[in-house]
């Protein structure tokens, strides 16, 4: 069982950024040791619920992106939260190919991908209030070691 | 993101060669290139190659649905080569395989392209 | 002139979280576009100033160390606080091969290093109150574009 | 953080080779690693091959510096070899090289010391 490791970043909610969130994450959760697909996948997730904080819920304001990340043994966990402009129908939200900016070319697939990627997916939003979306992934030590690795 | 453009066929298909992370602080400008190159031709046709493409998320998605969109509205024609494992995961949820012609390599979507042209 | 950019960083005071720290920090300076050089620099900085609030400020304690980092134009601010035990005599620390803890094999050149790889350093600590690093350094955006960068 | 540990000249000489981050997460279980190994010979005798070092900070310094006392304590003798630009600069910061033997190649620094030991 791997201890117990927390880390928690804030950030101007700018597309700049979008890449800084997914190779921060990337860089904490290496010391779970994860496969280059599950590498790719938290970087997918956060990405998407970075940019969805950043396009939709700071739309037509500025503030800052929340972003947490907690590991228990071989489990990740993520939060994402904005105080931006929030939803109404979560649900509705969360259906492939839902999107209310057609006008961005935004294709509705982030919470799809977000929710096939991850274990665990769960939504919060109110509107104007914000946003708060929370995954949990079990991250599988690859087995197998090399020469003397200290 | 660096985009390598080339025309051939004379000039009937456009090839782009997406290199880099395609996300969305990327994506309007991948977009208005594309879009300024694909203007300048009569009958649009378009292959993306996508094998120097490091990571992509569901802007990549929009990108290319997008482009797919206009083209076909101008009765032009749009496939995607090389499609690296990551990509294509992305390809299997969104079901964009089902609509649109998707090869190993650039040289055969070229290909594919030149003979339904003909 | 680039735009503001800021961004802060908490997290679990544990050696783990050194490359965290360095990784993410220079995935948030990536923008202003620096030189393989500069980018070590900062690097080994982010690595030094975080080192040292894991093993000195939080020698006895559990704790977090607090990451900031702001970029104004091609000028990135970085900040490294922790709320650790703090030093008693600064001008000391600051000499080269000055340690503590030679019983940890440290060598003493932190802040030295720091100091000759920034451009700005000033140090703020007190006894049980926790030390603050504040540095400052000019990136120089490198001429010459490729291709079609878009 | 991996070492690679060869012994060359019957035995007399270690080489060890450091592929990866040198910093204080690693510099206890490399200085451990060495320390096991060099116990084991008579006049310890060490070229360490830095050539593989991705990234080091103040904590190389440490585990380099901890490892030429040691050795120097038993009249043994140590070297370094494969020395990067930013590993160099951190060199010229602290003096290590006016204490040191540096040299370009791990080669170059085993037969320097096999001729010092004749
Ligand atoms: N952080 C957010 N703040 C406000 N609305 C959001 C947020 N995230 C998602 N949404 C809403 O949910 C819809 C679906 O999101 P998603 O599945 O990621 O697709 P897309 O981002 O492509 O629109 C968005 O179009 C938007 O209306
Ligand atoms: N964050 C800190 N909290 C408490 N003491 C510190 C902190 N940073 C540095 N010091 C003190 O300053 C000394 C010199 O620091 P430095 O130049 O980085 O060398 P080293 O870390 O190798 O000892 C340390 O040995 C320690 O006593």
């Amino acid at each position: 069982m791997k201890s117990q490791n927390e880390m928690s970043i804030q950030f101007s909610a700018i597309s700049e950024n979008e890449s800084f969130a997914r190779v921060a994450v990337a860089a904490f959760i290496s010391q779970l040791n994860p496969t280059m697909e599950e590498l790719t996948e938290v970087k997918t997730v956060v990405s998407e619920a970075v940019t969805n904080a950043i396009i939709h819920g700071y739309a037509e304001r500025v503030g800052d992106v929340y972003l947490r990340c907690k590991i228990m043994g071989y489990t990740m966990e993520l939060i994402i939260e904005d105080h931006g402009k929030g939803m109404e129908d979560i649900d509705e939200a969360r259906q492939p190919l839902f999107t209310t900016r057609p006008d961005l070319e935004r294709s509705g697939m982030g919470f799809t991908i977000m929710e096939s990627f991850m274990d665990e997916m769960t939504i919060e939003s109110a509107p104007n209030r914000g946003t708060l979306v929370h995954m949990k992934k079990i991250i599988r030590a690859p087995h197998g070691a090399a020469r003397f690795e200290v | 993101m660096r985009v390598d453009i080339r025309q051939t066929h004379r000039g009937s298909i456009l090839v782009a060669a997406l290199e880099g992370e395609l996300d969305d602080h990327e994506a309007a400008a991948v977009r208005d290139l594309l879009d300024q190159k694909l203007l300048d031709m009569r009958v649009p046709c378009l292959v993306l190659d996508l094998s120097g493409v490091t990571f992509m998320d569901s802007a990549g998605l929009g990108v290319i649905l997008g482009r797919y969109k206009k083209i076909t509205a101008k009765n032009g024609k749009m496939s995607v080569a090389g499609v690296t494992k990551p990509v294509d995961r992305l390809f299997e949820i969104s079901g964009i395989k089902k609509i649109m012609n998707v090869y190993q390599t650039r040289d055969a979507a070229v290909r594919a392209l030149k003979e339904e042209m003909q």
